[in-house]
């Protein structure tokens, strides 16, 4: 996939130039492209006058960044514990089999990338599944393949 | 009443006793270490200089310590460098011009001369009086 | 100045004075693996910690890490009590799970008692204690070239993308600093080696050999001031050259 | 436009009010998350579309709101239909036009969309009437369900900013920190420390700047009060930290939302947005000198931001390792400055109180503990949701009432509060009051309000696992019993729970865990192990279970179960077929199936898919 890397200062300008907009920046970033590229934690370093270190120590410290690509469909699995006693692993593990991926990995045509996320309050309607940005509540087991044939 | 190390070359005899003195004052568990005070040899027949840090005005050790760990002691006037803050990163040895901030390899430490804390061994234990520690006030009425 | 009892011993500090610094003043030992004086206490290795109460706090008793505690008037403090102890026990027990084959682990945690590990180790050990000194000395230094990457279990020091660092001076203040050796580095007085990236040393106009590599040396003359001449020779080239000098200066002294 | 006195505000307020009463009817859909989830934004639409097409007098698209969380998430998509108070539930968008031709046009009900009550059958018309929320009083979440989710003129009509402009023009700062202190204010985050005090220790630091700061970052698995205060209501929370800024003479504020919550984060923003275009917040706010600047910094995922030392860490744009310095973050804080940081619960409560004052707040709830307090209530529970109750409220009437008892009848085993920090309550204690000091003394604790009710198909075994296993994932990994202990802890619980620890591993785990309360360095650490030493308190027998005779008594843990297909109750559906992902189960139509055990991974997908309950676990 490729990927348009000169809208990284566009991003980058869209904060204050401080180091304390340096994870909103990478933020921003990681949704444009779904992972943070090389090249933009070179320039965000550069910009913010944050040593590239202390950039890569962020990125690697916090959930919402991956450093690696994902694949075009991001499927999150809430693993909240309202998710947990209501069956989410039978449903992570349903997805495992069917992509034939771990989560965090992504599947080699690129199109499907599992990720587990910790809760995404709507625990309500648990279990819950979030593909891309859309919420799936009372997912069962067996709605597992429709949810990944629609994405 | 602070002193200065006095160095007097036309006095030394090369015996390197200020040596063995500097290594025993500050002898880690017993075992000696590396003198700060070096005996070199002047250049010409017979003539020795010790060579020991002058703890200078704007001393380059410091400037070029970059974890603050070499400051002065006010009431001796020594350069001092504190061990447990050194990160031996040789940045003092490099720079001082008179190479009088060393690298103590067997001890893997940077050591310096801190004039005994106000009584220097070296001084002390000089057989000819090469090494001199003198009250900077007796040192000017004396001329 | 306040007073304070350590181990039923009445002594005076500095007000500000952490409390590991006068129990290590009184000769008390209290192991700390994550504690340098080069840079601010970071509290993490738990190791140093310390029973302390007071009498007006009828009975109540906190746990504290002696690095960071500032001493305080009428503290009543207890290095070594029963569950003190039991906690560095503890504390070494999982250390060793990470570090089984680190030297310095190994010789503490015999100190305790303990010579092999009751939890599960880590499948492929390092020395890496995670108590990142490295990376507070570095940034200390002002060159933040390492840092801690991932974060828990999976902790690790690395530099930026496991590349070699850019912002690295090569000065070895980290290797130099690391209590377990753990991060490694070549020298043979002429060029250095450390994070995989090579760097060339100022060497002696006379010996051939170096101190310093040039980045950090003109990082030293850009930031501090130190002329770049002063860099041209060694110590030991340093010293001849003033002994030659003064040895010259006394001699015509002698000479009149 | 700006608001330049409270003339002005009152003024507005009276006009906006005006406006309202011209509907005749208002259709409230609910845009909470759990109702978005189950797609009322379909729902939405198709109103919206309805109501364009068909021009109702009075009840024009305007009539039409967006809404917060109404509460009743198991029922969702809800709609209720003002003033009726009627609330309709599972709405589809299907419906939308015998809602509009039945009940706008003419206030008659749709039986079947109303909301059933499972011991009588009936039908409820009037939701105050639902016992979900007869037992409720609403506080913070008074306006959630009620007005247009993140619309300040609709919050400045039900009289909000009224209390920001009491608290800056007729009160001192003093003054306010009095009235909170009085009204007995607790930190809804979990913490519970009296929300006065706090702001009174800052006030009198004299250092400046100062800071106050919002915790949004509801990492605690299980709890959703907070997203969906700042998705439905983010003007009160905007409105209880300008009172707090007034009252610690603060100039600067952060609302710190979790990135997992986007609309949080975009309603936040949209709503300071609003605030600074009517010169709410800004300089100069209603014509006074007091000038409070607030800024959205979003959290990244790490549920150790929820520390306080940590978040500030994060908001200053760092790793969020907490702080180890033994000095509270009220004296320094953000940039090492002074800094209050209350969450958004508790901020939601201040303008109520300055509203009603201190006295009438200490008349809801119990001694030392005041108020209400949000839960979001999930799990085995009847009625999954959003609610609110006074201090003091038993377990049992927060479950059976508020809840509806347990899915499927099926007996109650524990209720799960406070997060990964807190514990598990069993049956024994369904009869005490919910309050911080009575949850902290049975060895669990309030946390930010999640309430996740277990029935005996759950392990608490497995609980402790799941809990662990989160924190271990969360733990900053800067001190070592943390990050080491806790990892061990967790390996030691994957042990029983797959019935190959060894004797005596329960007091090995309760001596680690001692250690680690004892030894880490931050709260996470320290409140680690609450969930092996709460369910070790209560369902040691459990535990042992697993160890002495290799059972899961709860059918859950993996190594210790096996499923096999009751011959009798099998009628060869094919769903349990379709539903397994690792083709263990064959067998034809209308025939018995049968499960291999060799391929058999235990994962359980077929039991949820079986209609029957032919699939035993054993």
């Amino acid at each position: 996939m490729k990927h348009d890397l000169s809208k990284i200062p566009d991003i980058i300008a869209r904060y204050p130039q401080r180091p304390e907009s340096v994870i909103m920046v990478l933020q921003d970033i990681q949704k444009e492209f779904n992972y943070l590229p090389a090249e933009a934690l070179y320039q965000t370093s550069e910009a913010l006058n944050v040593p590239l270190s202390k950039v890569c120590s962020i990125s690697t410290f916090y959930n919402a960044f991956s450093l690696t690509e994902r694949g075009d469909n991001i499927i999150r699995v809430c693993c909240g514990t309202a998710c947990h006693i209501r069956g989410a692993k039978q449903i992570r593990e349903q997805l495992e089999e069917l992509l034939k991926i771990k989560p965090g990995e992504t599947t080699s045509d690129g199109k499907f990338t599992i990720e587990l996320v910790n809760c995404v309050g709507a625990c309500a309607m648990a279990p819950v599944v979030m593909v891309n940005d859309k919420y799936h509540a009372q997912v069962k087991p067996n709605r597992v393949k429709k949810l990944v044939a629609k994405g | 009443m602070q002193s200065r190390l006095v160095v007097n070359p036309s006095l030394c005899i090369g015996c390197r006793t200020c040596e063995l003195a500097c290594s025993f004052a500050h002898a880690i568990g017993g075992k000696p270490t590396l003198s700060r005070i070096h005996v070199h040899p002047g250049g010409h027949k017979d003539l020795f200089v010790p060579i020991v840090c002058l703890h200078c005005e704007d001393p380059a050790c410091a400037k070029a310590c970059l974890v603050d760990a070499i400051t002065r002691n006010e009431s001796t006037g020594a350069m001092e460098l504190d061990q447990s803050k050194c990160v031996k990163c040789m940045a003092c040895v490099a720079a001082c011009p008179f190479g009088c901030t060393l690298h103590d390899v067997q001890f893997r430490q940077i050591v310096k001369c801190d004039l005994c804390g106000g009584d220097p061994a070296c001084a002390k234990f000089c057989p000819t009086k090469a090494l001199d520690y003198r009250s900077i006030a007796l040192m000017r009425t004396a001329g | 100045m306040v007073s304070l009892t350590i181990n039923g011993k009445v002594v005076q500090a500095e007000s500000g004075e952490m409390l590991l610094t006068v129990i290590r003043r009184l000769g008390i030992d209290v192991p700390a693996l994550c504690q340098h004086d080069a840079v601010e206490p970071y509290g993490a290795c738990r190791l140093c910690m310390v029973e302390i109460t007071k009498e007006s706090w009828n009975g109540w008793k906190n746990y504290v890490t002696s690095c960071l505690y500032p001493v305080e008037q009428d503290l009543i403090v207890q290095t070594h009590s029963e569950q003190v102890i039991e906690l560095r026990r503890t504390l070494l027990d999982l250390m060793l799970a990470r570090n089984p084959q680190t030297p310095l682990i190994q010789r503490l945690a015999a100190e305790h008692g303990i010579t092999k590990t009751s939890y599960t180790e880590v499948v492929e050990p390092d020395d890496c204690i995670l108590c990142g000194i490295c990376t507070r000395i570095c940034d200390a230094m002002g060159f933040h070239a390492i840092s801690s990457v991932n974060r828990g279990h999976g902790k690790e020091i690395a530099p930026p993308l496991h590349q070699p660092p850019q912002d690295c001076v090569g000065c070895l203040a980290c290797a130099l600093n690391c209590p377990t050796g753990f991060i490694r580095y070549t020298d043979d007085g002429r060029t250095r080696r450390i994070w995989d990236r090579t760097f060339d040393l100022v060497t002696c106009e006379k010996t051939g050999q170096g101190r310093v590599t040039r980045e950090f040396a003109a990082f030293l003359t850009e930031h501090r001031g130190i002329p770049e001449e002063y860099f041209r020779v060694n110590d030991e080239s340093h010293r001849k050259e003033l002994a030659q000098t003064m040895g010259d200066i006394t001699n015509s002294t002698r000479e009149e | 436009m700006r608001i330049e006195s409270v003339k002005q505000l009152v003024a507005l307020q009276k006009e906006l009010q005006q406006q309202d009463k011209k509907f005749a009817r208002k259709i409230l859909v609910c845009y909470g998350p759990g109702c978005l989830a189950a797609g009322a934004e379909a729902v939405g639409e198709e109103f919206v579309k309805q109501l364009k097409k068909r021009r109702i007098k009075g009840v024009s698209v305007e009539a039409l709101k967006k809404t917060g969380c109404h509460g009743l998430c198991e029922k969702s998509p809800l709609v209720a239909i003002e003033p009726d108070k009627i609330l309709y539930t599972k709405v589809k968008p299907k419906h939308v036009d015998a809602i509009i031709d039945n009940t706008i046009r003419s206030g008659e009900i749709i039986e079947e969309l109303l909301y059933e009550d499972h011991e009588t059958g009936n039908r409820v018309a009037h939701y105050p009437d639902i016992k979900f929320y007869s037992h409720q009083t609403r506080i913070a979440l008074r306006n959630l369900g009620q007005i247009q989710a993140c619309d300040i003129e609709d919050y400045i009509r039900v009289g909000g900013y009224q209390a920001m402009a009491k608290a800056i023009t007729k009160m001192k700062p003093d003054a306010i920190i009095d009235e909170i202190t009085k009204s007995g204010l607790r930190g809804r985050g979990g913490g519970g420390f009296p929300t006065g005090r706090k702001w009174a220790t800052c006030a009198r630091v004299d250092e400046s700047p100062r800071y106050v700061i919002c915790n949004g970052d509801e990492g605690d698995p299980g709890a959703f009060m907070d997203r969906a205060i700042m998705e439905g209501d983010p003007h009160t929370v905007l409105e209880g930290m300008i009172i707090a800024a007034f009252a610690v003479g603060a100039n600067d504020g952060y609302v710190y939302v979790r990135e997992e919550y986007p609309l949080a984060v975009v309603n936040m923003q949209r709503a300071m947005d609003q605030a600074a275009e009517l010169g709410l917040i800004g300089d100069n706010i209603l014509g006074t000198d007091f000038c409070f600047n607030l800024h959205v910094s979003r959290g990244a995922g790490a549920f150790v931001c929820g520390e306080s030392s940590a978040l500030m860490k994060s908001v200053a744009g760092e790793i969020g390792e907490p702080r180890a310095k033994y000095v509270r973050s009220v004296l320094k804080g953000l940039w090492d400055k002074p800094t209050v940081l209350n969450n958004v619960e508790t901020y939601a409560n201040v303008p109520v109180i300055i509203d009603k004052g201190a006295d009438w707040f200490t008349g809801i709830g119990a001694p030392k503990n005041s108020g209400t307090k949000a839960f979001s209530l999930c799990g085995k529970v009847r009625n999954t949701g959003l609610i609110e109750v006074p201090m003091g409220t038993t377990l049992r009437e927060i479950i059976y009432d508020i809840g509806g008892g347990i899915q499927k009848d099926r007996p109650f085993k524990a209720v799960q509060t406070g997060g990964p920090s807190g514990g598990c309550l069993p049956a024994e204690h369904l009869d005490v009051p919910v309050d911080f000091d009575t949850l902290t003394r049975l060895g669990s604790m309030m946390g930010s309000g999640g309430m996740i009710v277990m029935d005996d198909h759950t392990c608490m075994v497995d609980v402790a696992k799941y809990f662990l296993h989160f924190l271990v994932e969360e733990s900053c990994g800067k001190c070592v019993p943390c990050r080491e202990g806790l990892y061990q802890l967790h390996d030691l619980a994957v042990k029983v729970s797959d019935g190959v620890a060894e004797d005596g591993v329960l007091e090995k785990m309760e001596r680690l865990s001692k250690s680690i309360v004892i030894g880490s360095l931050c709260g996470l650490g320290k409140s680690g192990p609450n969930p092996f030493l709460s369910t070790i308190r209560y369902f040691r027998d459990e535990y042992e279970a697993h160890i002495r005779d290799h059972k899961c008594p709860a059918g859950v843990c993996r190594e210790l179960i096996t499923f096999t297909i009751n011959p009798e109750k099998c009628d060869g559906c094919m769903a349990c077929l379709a539903a397994c992902a690792y083709n263990a189960i064959t067998g034809k139509k209308k025939e018995l199936h049968i499960i291999d055990q060799e391929v058999c991974t235990h994962c359980g997908a077929c039991v949820s898919a079986c209609t029957r309950e032919a699939i035993d676990v054993a």
